[in-house]
């Protein structure tokens, strides 16, 4: 069950050579994305990503509206950590312009955060383990999944894509309905993560399909750039919530978790982890959330946003969620730039996937995680 | 022993007309039933409600769905083999139908009564792959082509353990031989016959289950990649390989290859609740419930099996085959033997 | 936070500007040459920092200049470093060296920054477009391109009365 | 030895995996036949826009500011209006969504002075056609002329108190004025 080396292959076109364009149209794409797989037998020679199917020039539309006006578009980019994307901007504008954020709103903040994170994680669980054939613990995922949504949609009015976050603060409040359910709904996570755990990490099937598959080393990661699980499961604790600490994140208490090996057990091991994080930067947050006003009185339409470069990142549920802004001083950004995790992870593919066989690209490209809209923006 | 139906027609055309409506009669209605069944069981495994519209539960669901197949267009793509492509469903369909004919269903009457029936239901199981590489290879689909290889292999190395896991059970009951007595009546007795297999067991009163459960399990595990299910379904692999050997075919082509999943999964069980279950053989109910009964559990427990496990990868399922099974089943054997020599 | 030494590129960099981590999120600013771009990617690759992103501005208004904008950090401790790169305004005609060969990162970068500018990679491996259509004829976040002037019918997004007909 | 205690350990792990499926087996479905059970649709749940009818008014406020359609990021709302003869209030005569455009971001609804706009609870809505285009003034017309004149019985008792007032004070302040003159 050992894979060959990459280096041992040789890139032949000789006639045992064959292409198979897996996707854009295929079960396990993920949406869109088409690898264009070079194989012999069922070993691939080599891989080469083909994307900007799903590309909808989310950049283009940021340089023709204002800055308020992007809100929406934000938690479309990454449908699966819309709340991330969506606060990241705002908290992005806010530290361009100088906005200050009341703590109620910012602990709020870090609390719908985390969910969106934790239901991202629970729908990566879903699908990667449909990836490899497990029907069933896909919709235990997604029966987990929707009670967040369900929390979420009580609050921001909408399931996926929020538009919750506002220059400045939220755009309604929390009550104790939510806090009750939100600490009703960790207790069930909690049992339920029992239940994975025995069900998926136990399951010799699931090992064998994982263990030592798609290892992307450290030093492939720095050099594409891989950053979020994928990363932290190669042994790098590197979290834009620590490493540069943002929205108040600096001051609950949480683990990064790492795992050494880098292949998909060991990133299926830190997403669980970070779950159970996110479960307790949760509890801390509802724990301590102060009273007080969620945003300025009065809805910001209109920014005088200083000349100049910025960039902020956050911690999407992905990785490394950059936006470089330019601005030219008025209202309008004159450029936004999205660096976002998964177009990173994604272009490190033909490098993972050389030598490995189709079942393992399923696999691979099943356990970082892609999100296909978000690479193509 | 049994009546065949030669005996009960007396005429072989008329035997052999009603023998096959029997049995498609019995393949369509479990096919019918199995789906359902399928759908109900991932339904309540996975907490859902499954069919609920047609009919009482959704009872009927799967007749509107074959009403909707039949009505369909039947696609020929361009570029494939025609004669390969045409032919591929029927060559996957026939011989399921030839074999269901052999199985012992009932104490009094069977279809046939061949003494070699086991090494013929092998025999019509190995031909199943002839099929799928035709549809595979006919299809020019590189998804296809690879599902047919994948299921080529698959299907060749888990006859060995299927066979080599049957093998005790000819053992004990050639042991018992040559001449055998079943409710006063001596017959020779044929470790092959599976007639002979389940009156044995009901008449000694023990299933073989309790004299070989290693044995079951293999057998069990490769019935399930016989029959392509999961966790052995690599060569339709949905999330890989789209639909694997069948992706090309649409309407009652596709259709046929449902049925044939199906039905192999009843003659696998089937014959599995001969070889160790002892057949028609329990109290009370008449011997085809019992027969029935005991193939459906274990249908049930492989599509219990289906929606609990992830797949394995290719290369694991034949290492599992050649690494755990062919040995575990050949010192099964050995042992059986070396103990049946000894006592 | 302490961490390995910051990388110093005063050297080999022509100028360094102006930038306060806590305003704009740069720990370090340059501007750079064209020609400078590869021996820079290979200081940061030594220094084991990642390409984090690259991208590129149309500054044909106010600079007369296309600009590229690289930012290079590392997952020890936060140090970012934005390295801005003039280059030409012309479109077609506006080229830099490629760092692909140094941070196969820029692989895709650069395929996009072609693909949405026009600007062109020597020593690229495999520039073609990525996200838009092979055989488009655009760049697409040129300014000259898709303003929304042009789209008909279109509400001005900054005008201060659209269509007010009240008067 | 190890060869079994792996066969050995794999297939309990398949056990416990079965064990699980069974123990969900035997517990409720958790989904809705959604034709049939509708779920509840949360309190702020965002759906397409109309406008409210305030009790005090009895019909809507839309005061034809443009905020909304300045901040709305589809550019999917028009309104024409402005001052109706005899009222002081502006009304808008033109309040045309398209919501085939329309994302539901909630702008236009934040951003409204007179807070007039609200959500609707339609989940289920669908455009057959590139433009689908609701005048969200519609439900209003039968009003309208009612409302104006309403408006202009009340605006003009409004005008004629505040006269009255801006008299009485006028008044009261030449009143005032006048005493010093008064007094000595």
């Amino acid at each position: 069950m050992n894979q060959s080396a990459p280096d041992t292959l040789e890139r032949a076109s000789d006639d045992e050579t064959y292409y198979l364009n897996m996707g854009p149209q295929h079960p396990s794409m993920h949406g869109v994305l088409r690898l264009l797989l070079h194989l012999r037998g069922e070993k691939i020679l080599d891989c080469e990503p083909v994307i900007g199917y799903a590309h909808r020039a989310h950049e283009k539309m940021a340089e023709n509206r204002s800055y308020i006006m992007f809100i929406p578009n934000t938690s479309r980019v990454d449908y699966l950590s819309g709340m991330i994307y969506n606060i990241g901007f705002c908290q992005a504008i806010e530290k361009m312009v100088g906005i200050e954020v009341p703590a109620r709103a910012e602990v709020i903040r870090v609390i719908v955060c985390e969910l969106n994170r934790i239901q991202s994680h629970l729908l990566w669980l879903g699908t990667f383990m449909l990836d490899l054939g497990g029907v069933t613990p896909f919709l235990y995922c997604f029966d987990d999944r929707e009670e967040i949504l369900t929390i979420l949609d009580r609050v921001t009015g909408s399931r996926l894509t929020y538009a919750y976050g506002r220059f400045g603060g939220v755009t309604m409040d929390v009550d104790d309905v939510f806090i009750e359910q939100s600490r009703a709904f960790l207790v069930r996570l909690r049992e339920r993560f029992l239940m994975y755990h025995a069900l998926i990490r136990e399951n010799v099937i699931f090992q064998e399909r994982c263990r030592g598959v798609g290892v992307i080393s450290e030093e492939i990661a720095l050099k594409y750039g891989v950053t979020g699980p994928s990363l932290r499961a190669s042994g790098v604790e590197y979290d834009v919530r620590r490493a540069e600490p943002y929205g108040g994140y600096e001051r609950f208490d949480f683990e990064i978790p790492t795992e050494k090996a880098g292949d998909c057990l060991a990133r299926f091991d830190v997403r669980v982890r970070e779950m159970e994080q996110s479960c307790r930067i949760i509890e801390q947050g509802l724990t301590a959330l102060p009273d007080g006003p969620i945003g300025p009185k009065k809805l910001i339409k209109k920014l005088k946003p200083p000349k100049g470069e910025f960039y902020f990142a956050v911690e999407s549920a992905r990785g490394h969620f950059g936006m470089y802004i330019l601005s030219d001083g008025s209202d309008t950004p004159a450029k936004i730039k999205l660096r976002t995790p998964s177009f990173s992870s994604l272009s490190s593919m033909p490098d993972v996937l050389r030598g490995t066989m189709v079942a393992d690209t399923i696999a691979i490209v099943g356990s970082i995680d892609l999100v296909i809209p978000e690479i193509d923006r | 022993m049994p009546r065949t139906f030669l005996d009960i027609f007396g005429n072989p055309l008329l035997a052999l007309g009603a023998g096959i409506g029997g049995v498609m009669t019995v393949l369509s209605l479990n096919t019918l039933f199995c789906i359902w069944f399928e759908r109900k069981v991932s339904a309540w495994i996975q907490r859902r409600m499954g069919p609920m519209e047609v009919g009482f539960h959704g009872t009927l669901q799967t007749v509107a769905d074959m009403i909707k197949l039949l009505g369909k267009q039947l696609i020929t793509p361009r570029g494939v083999d025609k004669p390969l492509y045409h032919l591929a469903p029927l060559m996957v369909f026939a011989p399921v139908v030839a074999a269901a004919s052999l199985l012992p269903f009932s104490k009094t009457v069977v279809l046939t009564n061949i003494n070699i029936g086991l090494v013929l239901i092998f025999m019509f199981g190995g031909f199943a792959v002839i099929g799928i590489f035709m549809a595979g290879w006919g299809s020019n689909n590189k998804y296809a082509l690879l599902g047919a290889m994948r299921s080529i292999a698959q299907n060749i190395s888990y006859e060995i353990p299927l066979i080599l896991s049957a093998l005790p059970i000819v053992l004990l009951i050639s042991a018992k031989g040559p001449m055998y007595e079943i409710e006063g009546e001596m017959i020779a007795i044929n470790g092959m016959n599976l007639a002979h297999i389940t009156a044995v067991q009901a008449d000694t009163g023990v299933w073989f289950v309790l004299l070989q459960p290693v044995a079951m399990l293999i057998f069990f595990i490769a019935i399930l990649a016989e029959t392509n299910r999961a966790p052995f379904d690599i060569p339709e692999a949905e999330s890989e390989l789209v639909a694997g050997f069948h992706t090309e075919y649409s309407g009652m082509r596709f259709g046929l290859f449902f049925f044939a999943e199906y039905s192999n999964m009843l003659i696998g069980s089937m014959l599995a609740t001969v070889l160790f279950f002892g057949g028609w053989d329990g109290p009370i109910l008449p011997g085809p419930v019992w027969f029935f009964l005991k193939a459906y559990l274990l249908i049930f427990a492989m599509m219990w099996i289906r929606w609990t496990f992830p797949r394995l990868r290719f290369d694991q399922l034949m290492t599992f085959c050649w690494g755990a099974l062919i040995p575990l089943s050949i010192v099964n054997l050995l042992v059986t033997a070396f103990l049946i020599k000894v006592l | 936070m302490s961490g390995p030494p910051t990388l110093d590129l005063r050297g080999k960099i022509l100028e360094t500007g102006e930038s306060d981590y806590a305003v704009d999120g740069f720990h370090h600013r340059y501007s750079a040459g064209a020609d400078q771009v590869v021996a820079i990617a290979e200081a940061f690759r030594a220094s084991g920092y990642f390409l984090e992103m690259l991208t590129c501005e149309d500054r044909r208004a106010d600079l007369h200049k296309m600009r590229l904008v690289y930012t290079f950090n590392r997952f020890a401790t936060a140090d970012r470093h934005l390295v801005l790169v003039e280059l030409a305004p012309e479109i077609p005609g506006a080229e830099a060296p490629s760092i692909a060969h140094v941070l196969p990162a820029a692989d895709w970068y650069e395929r996009e920054v072609f693909d949405m500018y026009g600007v062109r990679f020597s020593g690229h491996p495999n520039l073609k477009r990525i996200l838009l259509p092979d055989d488009v004829d655009f760049h697409a976040l040129l300014k000259d391109f898709g303003r929304i002037e042009d789209a008909p019918d279109a509400a001005q997004p900054n005008s201060e009365s659209p269509r007010d007909t009240s008067e | 030895m190890s060869y079994f205690t792996t066969i050995a350990g794999g297939l309990k792990s398949l056990v416990t995996g079965l064990g699980i499926t069974a123990r969900q087996m035997r517990r409720k479905p958790v989904t809705l036949t959604y034709p049939h059970v509708k779920p509840e649709l949360s309190e702020a749940y965002r759906s397409l826009i109309s406008l409210v009818q305030f009790e005090e008014l009895e019909t809507h406020d839309c005061i034809a500011c443009m905020q909304c359609v300045k901040i709305c990021p589809s550019f999917c709302i028009e309104i024409d209006g402005g001052r109706v003869e005899g009222i002081k209030r502006m009304r808008a005569s033109k309040f045309e969504v398209d919501f085939a455009l329309c994302s539901m971001c909630g702008l236009c609804i934040d951003v409204c002075p007179t807070d007039t706009l609200e959500y609707t609870k339609l989940y289920d809505e669908a455009g057959y056609e590139r433009e689908w285009v609701y005048d969200l003034l519609d439900p209003f017309r039968d009003f309208e002329d009612e409302f104006v004149e309403r408006q202009r019985v009340s605006d003009a008792r409004e005008a004629a108190e505040k006269a009255a007032k801006r008299a009485a004070a006028a008044e009261a302040k030449a009143a005032t004025e006048k005493e010093p003159e008064v007094d000595p």
